[in-house]
């Protein structure tokens, strides 16, 4: 999926950034450039996943948290925000009211923490689970309640 | 013979034993009929295993339903939760001590039958309250409420609708009213108008009263679970159910007997054409149940103040001129 | 009052059902409906044409299993009562349908095709024991009608038409016998992985 | 009223619709804030049926994760294997022959007038009642979704959970007989479907139920993420089918049905008209399936016959209930790095607590049959 012109003009002129599929954000302009994408029409929101890279020689334990947001009928564009574990990066909530349930659920799987989420529940695993099992680094046999 | 016959007593005593004996068994092999009925709507056998075609299922369903375990739930009124199920079994029964099953043939035979049995009908709704209240669960207090409410208002174009064969028949015994449809001249067909109309809101009445879809919502299984019997398990559970479905059995018959001539019909009269009558309105509630949807309970309040009770109103004014003046 | 009335069109739909066959038939017992040829339910191991039991042990069942509900203990090459030719067996073959997902993903990569699948409605059992599969009643099931699917045939089928004709058709005409016992040459012939397209 | 600042005693009562209530298809629950029977506010909380498929396709390699997803949206299998495998051979940009094309095309529409006719038969249930008219138009329904479920038995051997599709291709052949019958009930189905119109919406009680009741604001469905039926009868014309093709679709003529309401009805519009248009395409390309190959890879022989290459896809597909996407990072070795399912019955049951305040519980649970949620693919 090519990104359309009018985004990899407004990337380039207003953020700075290099276009691509995904395009790399920093966390400090993330919430500028979903609210830039959504006046430009891409009002869609398809998804919100994040990923889980443990730490390697050149980068710190992280996870990537990756929009994707759609203009009807075709056009679409993904965003990435790294998330180095243990910090931190903006909740999107204001600007697409469906980044609620979707920034919960991938808090909840994989960890990744959303600041500022007017509700930063888990929604799939128990209130009391312990660990993000989709983590590289989640250990398939922790203990946690027999009923659950 | 004559003993019996003679001493009221002892009539009342032994009328009573058979009829409520007849009406139990036959209320729950209406079940069995409904079940193989429903399955035929659905292009499906219904009860198959236990006897020939499942003749023997409502037996099996009863042994299944003694042996549950009893449970009251804990912070339920425990009095008025074990008392709603059979107060609303002995109400039911006894709206049938008045009918007139063929000539001559009447249990009690009132002046005031119909009013009794409409009075004793009415009642039903305090059981079923009771059951929604004591429970102590959220789902059957909200069948409660619905029932309550849906009892006030239905109650309205029953009585109205009831009250144009009292006008035509001039009497409130339920005897008189058969005999004045004598030869034919059924209330549902003559005069034309308002007996007709007033026979099908009667019934539409009657299936609120009885709580069956189109306005069974007290019970209203996809809403509310199973509404006011959410709690109930075993033979209480089995009560309220058979007294649902007797509540429509006796429905239909004062149907037939106040609107489509009673024991009167073609050949000889008899009781035969009142079970054959009501039994094909019994059926007739079975088929809509089977197929219409449920209203939601402020449609159908609305339905009856702005529908019902307005059209019942004109039917008692036109069987009043019908009365005076034909 | 008028959408009362509409009702009738609901009413005459039921009526009209009210006369058709009955759509539900009694169950397994006494029903008998022809399932179709590729029907596929519980298991069975087969004997080859030689007469040996046909699984050699080679543990791809148990490997691509989805589930991880298959347990292959190798018993190692011996020679074959029945033709003397040395082949490997399996000494354990135990399947627990308590978890199958009935995905055909064993019956597909068997080299042997041994192991087949069930062309019966499955009967339910009574305790957990009774659909733990061992090998003498993978075995005993081998009498039961058999589904359609084999290994060979199942990646004929996926092969057919393929522009280039490669291992896999060459490999589901001969008679087992001869790849029997060398299940550690078949792994490095279809790891190719993905990106050859047509 | 205000949900946070209200007297427990007095004002509002709390009801748990759900975990096992009867309307809530499957295990889902819906905490309300009732005032009388309206409700005032709702909080959600699926979850119940979390089985970690997104964990299970990271241990499983490429091959072994089809049969896994077909129980993701247990009502539509086939269309969990399309999406699944397309992003899987979008990795390695795997071109698909053109008869696993038709083949997967054909699969998906069957699958779709199954899947409409089960949720047909569950929304009259929720309207209807198990014991009422509802568990009539239930069993109808299912009458036909049987025959569908006869269809895919003699095509894959198994009647739901079919792992038919496999990477770069399809596993199974249509087998001798298979368009004869698929023709026959196909049409059978196309005069039945009259039959369900008939017995609802000529009904003044279903219109009375459902008109105007959990109106979707299209803005605030795009916001969230909402696709499919549910969009489509908001006013939004948009079908994955239509606007980027996949499979076949770009080879089939294809009529997107469109309302402009919002509510429970035009939602049931929306899905009987794509019911029958599904219905005529099944009929339209069951003669014209092209000769050819069916799998354009090696069949699987072994557990890492597949590899992605490193990078990531993104591919979804138009399910019954919308969108069904999936999302995939490959690191070369024979097993997914990361797969998120972007499930529509997610997106859709997100949008109960902008529909449920204001209506009753009765119009609750009609809502919520509306939306369509398959709760296996909510929770995952």
């Amino acid at each position: 999926m090519t990104v359309p012109d009018d985004v990899t003009r407004l990337l380039a002129e207003r953020f700075g950034l290099e276009s691509g599929d995904p395009i790399t954000v920093s966390r400090d302009r993330v919430v500028e450039l979903g609210g830039a994408l959504k006046e430009a029409g891409f009002t869609y929101l398809v998804y919100v996943a994040c990923a889980h890279y443990p730490a390697t020689d050149a980068e710190p334990d992280r996870t990537v948290a990756e929009y994707r947001v759609r203009r009807l009928p075709v056009d679409e564009v993904a965003f990435r925000v790294w998330v180095p574990t243990g910090e931190s990066t903006p909740t999107l909530v204001p600007v697409f009211a469906g980044c609620d349930w979707q920034e919960r659920e991938q808090f909840d799987l994989v960890g990744t923490i959303f600041a500022g989420h007017p509700d930063l529940r888990r929604i799939m695993l128990p209130e009391d689970w312990e660990g993000h099992p989709l983590r590289r680094d989640y250990d398939i046999a922790t203990r946690h309640h027999p009923w659950r | 013979m004559s003993v019996i016959l003679e001493n009221p007593w002892l009539l009342g005593a032994v009328a009573g034993f058979v009829v409520i004996n007849a009406m139990m068994v036959t209320a729950a092999w209406s079940i069995w009929f409904e079940r193989k009925f429903a399955g035929a709507m659905q292009n499906r056998p219904g009860p198959t295993q236990v006897g020939w075609a499942g003749l023997l299922q409502p037996v099996a369903d009863l042994l299944k339903l003694i042996q549950k375990e009893d449970i009251v739930p804990t912070n339920a009124d425990r009095a008025l939760f074990n008392l709603a199920p059979p107060l609303g079994m002995i109400l039911v029964l006894a709206g049938l001590a008045v009918f007139p099953w063929a000539p001559g043939w009447v249990p009690a035979d009132l002046d005031i039958g119909l009013l009794f049995i409409l009075s004793i009908s009415s009642l039903i709704t305090i059981p079923v309250w009771m059951a929604g209240w004591a429970s102590n669960n959220k789902y059957a207090l909200l069948g409660g409420m619905r029932a309550a409410a849906q009892a006030v208002s239905f109650e309205v174009p029953l009585l109205l609708s009831a009250l144009v064969p009292i006008i035509l028949g001039g009497s409130l015994r339920l005897g008189d009213i058969v005999a004045a449809q004598a030869d034919g001249r059924w209330f549902a067909l003559w005069p034309p108008g308002p007996g007709s109309v007033a026979f099908v809101l009667f019934m539409l009445a009657s299936l609120a009263e009885a709580n069956r879809i189109p306005f069974d919502i007290p019970e209203a299984e996809s809403e509310l679970v199973a509404g006011i019997t959410t709690e109930y398990v075993g033979m209480k559970f089995g009560l309220i159910y058979l007294a649902e479905y007797l509540h429509t059995a006796v429905s239909s018959l004062l149907g037939a007997t106040l609107f489509l001539g009673g024991w009167d019909g073609p050949g000889p009269d008899g009781i035969h054409w009142l079970l054959l009558k009501s039994f094909a309105l019994f059926a007739g509630i079975f088929w809509v149940r089977w197929t219409l949807l449920r209203y939601r309970a402020d449609q159908f309040m609305a339905l009856c103040w702005r529908v019902f009770v307005p059209v019942s109103l004109a039917c008692v004014a036109v069987a009043a001129v019908w009365r005076v003046y034909a | 009052m008028i959408g009362l009335l509409q009702a009738f069109s609901a009413l005459r739909i039921t009526g009209l059902n009210l006369f058709r066959a009955k759509n539900t038939e009694p169950l397994p017992w006494d029903g008998g409906r022809v399932r179709p040829e590729r029907y596929r339910t519980s298991f069975a191991l087969v004997h080859n044409s030689d007469g040996d039991e046909a699984c050699i042990g080679c543990k791809m069942c148990e490997k691509i299993c989805p589930s991880q509900i298959i347990t292959v203990v190798p018993g190692g090459r011996a020679p074959s009562p029945n033709t003397g030719k040395p082949r490997g067996t399996a000494k354990d073959f135990t399947l627990d349908v308590n978890a199958c997902i009935h995905c055909e993903l064993c019956v597909q990569v068997c080299p042997e095709d041994a192991i087949v699948m069930l062309r019966v409605p499955e009967v339910p059992g009574f305790s957990r024991e009774e659909l733990f599969l061992s090998m003498e009643k993978l075995y005993a099931n081998e009498k039961v009608p058999a589904s359609w699917g084999t290994g060979a045939l199942l990646i004929g089928m996926q092969a057919e038409g393929q522009p280039k004709p490669p291992p896999p058709p060459a490999k589901a005409a001969p008679p087992p016998a001869t790849t029997a016992g060398v299940p550690e040459a078949t792994p490095p012939a279809p790891a190719a992985g993905g990106g050859e397209t047509p | 009223m205000d949900p946070e600042n209200y007297d427990p005693e007095g004002d509002l009562m709390i009801l748990n619709l759900g975990p096992q209530h009867p309307s809530t298809h499957g295990v889902f629950r819906v905490k309300l804030w009732l005032d009388g029977e309206v409700c005032i506010k709702a909080v959600p909380y699926p979850g119940y049926l979390h089985r970690g498929v997104e964990k299970l396709c990271e241990k499983l390699s490429y091959v072994m994760i089809t049969p896994i997803v077909d129980k993701n949206d247990y009502v539509s299998p086939f269309i969990n294997e399309l999406a699944i495998n397309m992003a899987f051979e979008a990795l390695n940009a795997v071109e698909t022959p053109r008869r696993a094309n038709y083949l997967r095309t054909l699969g998906a529409e069957m699958q779709r007038v199954g899947s409409h006719l089960l949720w047909l038969g569950t929304f009259g249930l929720d309207m209807g009642g198990a014991l009422g008219g509802g568990a009539s138009v239930f069993m109808h329904c299912f009458r036909e979704r049987e025959l569908i479920l006869d269809c895919f038995e003699l095509w894959t051997g198994s009647r739901f959970h079919y792992n038919t599709l496999t990477v770069g291709g399809n596993r199974h052949d249509v087998p001798a007989g298979f368009a004869e019958l698929v023709r026959q009930t196909y049409t059978l189905i196309g005069q039945r479907a009259d039959e369900y119109d008939a017995m609802l919406v000529d009904n003044a009680i279903f219109r009375a139920r459902t008109k105007g009741v959990g109106t979707v604001d299209a803005k605030l469905a795009m916001e969230l993420g909402v696709s499919g039926p549910i969009l489509r009868a908001s006013g939004i014309d948009w079908d994955l089918r239509r606007d980027r093709p996949y499979a076949a679709y770009n080879e089939v003529k294809l009529d997107v049905p469109v309302r402009y309401e919002g509510d429970c009805f035009a939602r049931y519009e929306v899905r009987m008209a794509e019911l029958r248009e599904s219905i005529r395409i099944v009929l339209d390309l069951i003669d014209g399936i092209p000769e050819g190959p069916i799998c354009a890879l090696k069949p699987v022989k072994l557990p890492g016959a597949y590899k992605g290459k490193v990078g990531q896809a993104y591919a979804a597909v138009e399910g019954p209930r919308g969108e069904l996407g999936t999302w995939v990072i490959a690191d070369g070795t024979d097993k997914p790095y990361r797969c998120k399912i972007r499930p529509p019955s997610y997106h859709a049951v997100s949008l109960i607590p902008y529909l449920a305040p204001g209506n009753n519980v009765s119009d609750i649970v009609v809502t919520l049959g509306s939306l369509d949620p398959i709760l296996g693919e909510v929770d995952r």
